[in-house]
């Protein structure tokens, strides 16, 4: 059951940053690559690396979607 | 259920094979991509693979985190902590990295206007 | 028995997840998206919760303290993005009220 | 049991995927990454039952306690007040 | 009506591509190859830690591969968030420090201020209890700074002064290479442990002698940094 999980986990993480870096707006890509974020939890929580998992989860959550928001609000979308 | 994806051979060959195609994804969008948010994004979803990479090739998943506990007292079925404490300083570092490039990144736009990687590349000449 | 009251219960959340997960492809805007995605969410963590608690009673403290947790900030994020989704200026897809004012 | 329930909750988060993927405005996404969040709250419920040990409950509490941070910023910058 | 011709060698670049996916595909196969014939079992420097780590009377192995056998490591990786914090506010450090935009709801703004004090006790807590469950010193003061960003994200005016800042900075920064220097003078070893640690009370607070002291510098002064970054990120006035 575990290797299902990873294995799901691993296909959903591949697609989901494809996604991210083909997008047109980059507040899109921005939100997809927390997803990015959400599944490597998952994917740490699994290897029993717990400690990395909470580290993983503190800093994707709140910290790195704002410095990128904060430069996308300063720079603006391309032109 | 999917009891043959548990074997360790199969385990290691899904975690080489996934964290590596992560890593080429991120490297198609450092080299392809103009817009300059875009390419951090890139070079964070490197990070991700190199740590799933460097976590996932020595764990044994009948093995237990190296955590004691009062009814986990038997050292000999711990997972490695090695690579744990390697990753764990390298998540914070990769973070304050990618803070300072925007911020350069924030203040170069300040004095020129560009965000495109391609006009960036031409103020050299 | 207990335990597969538990089972009984976390089986019921993830009915509710789903039914919030096929709620948020069938519905047609925003608003009504929002609606079924906080709506069913709350309930299918709280039964979680509670088939965790009944299959280890030990755990109770922590379990609780999360359920406190999830309930005091859920609607909070919610409140936030329907306000934001607002001045936007989403609207609504099926709108009853139009075809009173015609 | 076990194995059913983990199944049922894979299906719902593969199918809250898709709207993540495809939402054509930004809160759309938004809004399925918050359904997605509780989903990974609870699947890190299940596999702490799984692996038997109450110390993996705090990567949930933690998740449980800040994962509402990157939907309120994205609210926030949506309605242009950050 | 005119269409432009395409030629499709321009719109896709097949030859980069096709040559990507080829040493993509080049590459993990000789990564396979490699690590599959490994030798099964191998004596690695991890379980000697961990018989190391029964000796030292602390529950969480990571913890005592941290602070006590990389703790001068530790030094360098807070000194290299010191300068990344120092960098930002060099370059983001602008006379006219501009307040956020519009008010927030009403919601936001009483929420904040109930959710700060819970999310400063809950990163307190993974600070202090880091050596016998996951977490520790830098988790839990990202997660303090997480707090600071909410109240900056809610409250219009509220701003963390600059003086305490430096004051936490120049305490934590202090106190850990003083309490290096008492393990160098105690036992011979920079960080040594000099508290009393028993192996028979493993699972208590205090079994951990000088590691939650540690523990706690470390998240004051990484809160701190993070604090400092999420401010001036935030506040800084974009009339370009």
């Amino acid at each position: 059951m575990t290797g299902f999980i990873i294995l799901s986990t691993f296909i959903g993480l591949i697609i989901v940053s494809f996604a991210a870096i083909i997008q047109k707006k980059i507040a899109d890509s921005i939100i997809l690559f927390m997803g990015v974020g959400l599944g490597s939890v998952v994917l740490f929580y699994l290897f029993k690396a717990p400690d990395v998992a909470l580290t993983e989860a503190v800093i994707s959550a709140g910290i790195s979607s704002l410095i990128f928001l904060m430069a996308l609000k300063h720079l603006g979308e391309q032109k | 259920m999917f009891e043959f994806l548990n074997q360790p051979e199969v385990i290691k060959n899904i975690v080489i094979i996934g964290s590596m195609l992560l890593f080429f994804i991120g490297l198609f969008g450092l080299l392809t991509r103009k817009h300059i948010i875009k390419i951090f994004i890139s070079i964070a979803i490197m990070e991700t693979a190199i740590f799933l990479l460097f976590i996932g090739l020595t764990v044994k998943l009948d093995f237990i985190a190296p955590i004691l506990d009062t009814a986990h007292t038997n050292v000999s079925n711990m997972n490695d902590p090695i690579p744990h404490a390697m990753v764990l300083t390298a998540i914070v570092i990769a973070m304050s990295v990618l803070a300072l490039g925007v911020s350069f990144a924030i203040e170069y736009f300040k004095l020129t206007g560009k965000t495109n990687i391609d006009e960036m590349n031409e103020m050299r000449h | 028995m207990i335990t597969y009251l538990g089972y009984v219960f976390i089986f019921w959340g993830t009915i509710a997840f789903l039914i919030s997960a096929v709620g948020l492809i069938r519905m047609p805007d925003i608003y009504t998206r929002m609606h079924v995605g906080t709506k069913s969410t709350t309930m299918g963590i709280i039964l979680v919760i509670l088939g965790a608690i009944c299959i280890e009673p030990s755990w109770a403290l922590k379990l609780i303290l999360l359920a406190i947790f999830i309930l005091l900030t859920n609607p909070l994020s919610s409140s936030v993005i329907a306000r934001a989704s607002h001045k936007d200026g989403a609207t609504l897809e099926l709108d009853e009220l139009k075809k009173v004012e015609k | 049991m076990f194995e059913l329930v983990t199944i049922l909750l894979l299906l719902s988060m593969m199918i809250t995927l898709y709207r993540f993927l495809k939402g054509p405005t930004l809160a759309d996404r938004v809004v399925a990454f918050d359904v997605m969040n509780i989903m990974g709250v609870s699947l890190l419920i299940l596999l702490a039952l799984y692996f038997q040990r109450s110390l993996y409950l705090d990567i949930a509490l933690v998740f449980g306690l800040i994962g509402f941070l990157g939907t309120t910023i994205f609210g926030r910058y949506i309605e242009k007040g950050i | 009506m005119n269409r432009r011709k395409i030629s499709i060698k321009r719109e896709l670049p097949t030859a980069t591509l096709s040559g990507f996916v080829l040493s993509a595909l080049l590459i993990l196969t000789i990564l396979n190859i490699l690590l599959q014939n490994m030798p099964h079992k191998i004596e690695t420097a991890g379980d000697l830690l961990l018989k190391l780590n029964t000796t030292e009377g602390v529950a969480n192995a990571v913890t005592t591969v941290v602070v006590y056998f990389r703790g001068f490591d530790t030094l360098g990786e807070i000194s290299v968030l010191f300068i990344a914090s120092m960098g930002i506010g060099l370059m983001l450090r602008s006379n006219t420090k501009c307040n956020i935009k519009s008010e927030s709801n009403f919601m936001l703004q009483t929420a904040s201020k109930i959710l700060f004090p819970v999310i400063l006790l809950f990163g307190t807590y993974v600070m202090i209890y880091g050596h016998l469950s996951p977490g520790g010193g830098f988790q839990g003061g990202v997660i303090i700074a997480s707090g600071v960003l909410l109240l900056l994200i809610s409250d219009k005016a509220f701003e963390v002064p600059h003086s305490v800042i430096v004051a936490l900075e120049t305490f934590a920064g202090v106190s850990y290479v003083l309490i290096g220097l008492i393990g160098l003078l105690v036992l011979d070893t920079f960080l040594g442990n000099f508290l009393p640690h028993d192996i028979s009370q493993m699972g208590m607070l205090l079994s951990g002698g000088i590691i939650p002291l540690i523990y706690i510098i470390v998240g004051i002064k990484v809160g701190s940094e993070m604090s400092m970054i999420v401010q001036n990120l935030i506040k800084r006035s974009d009339d370009v």
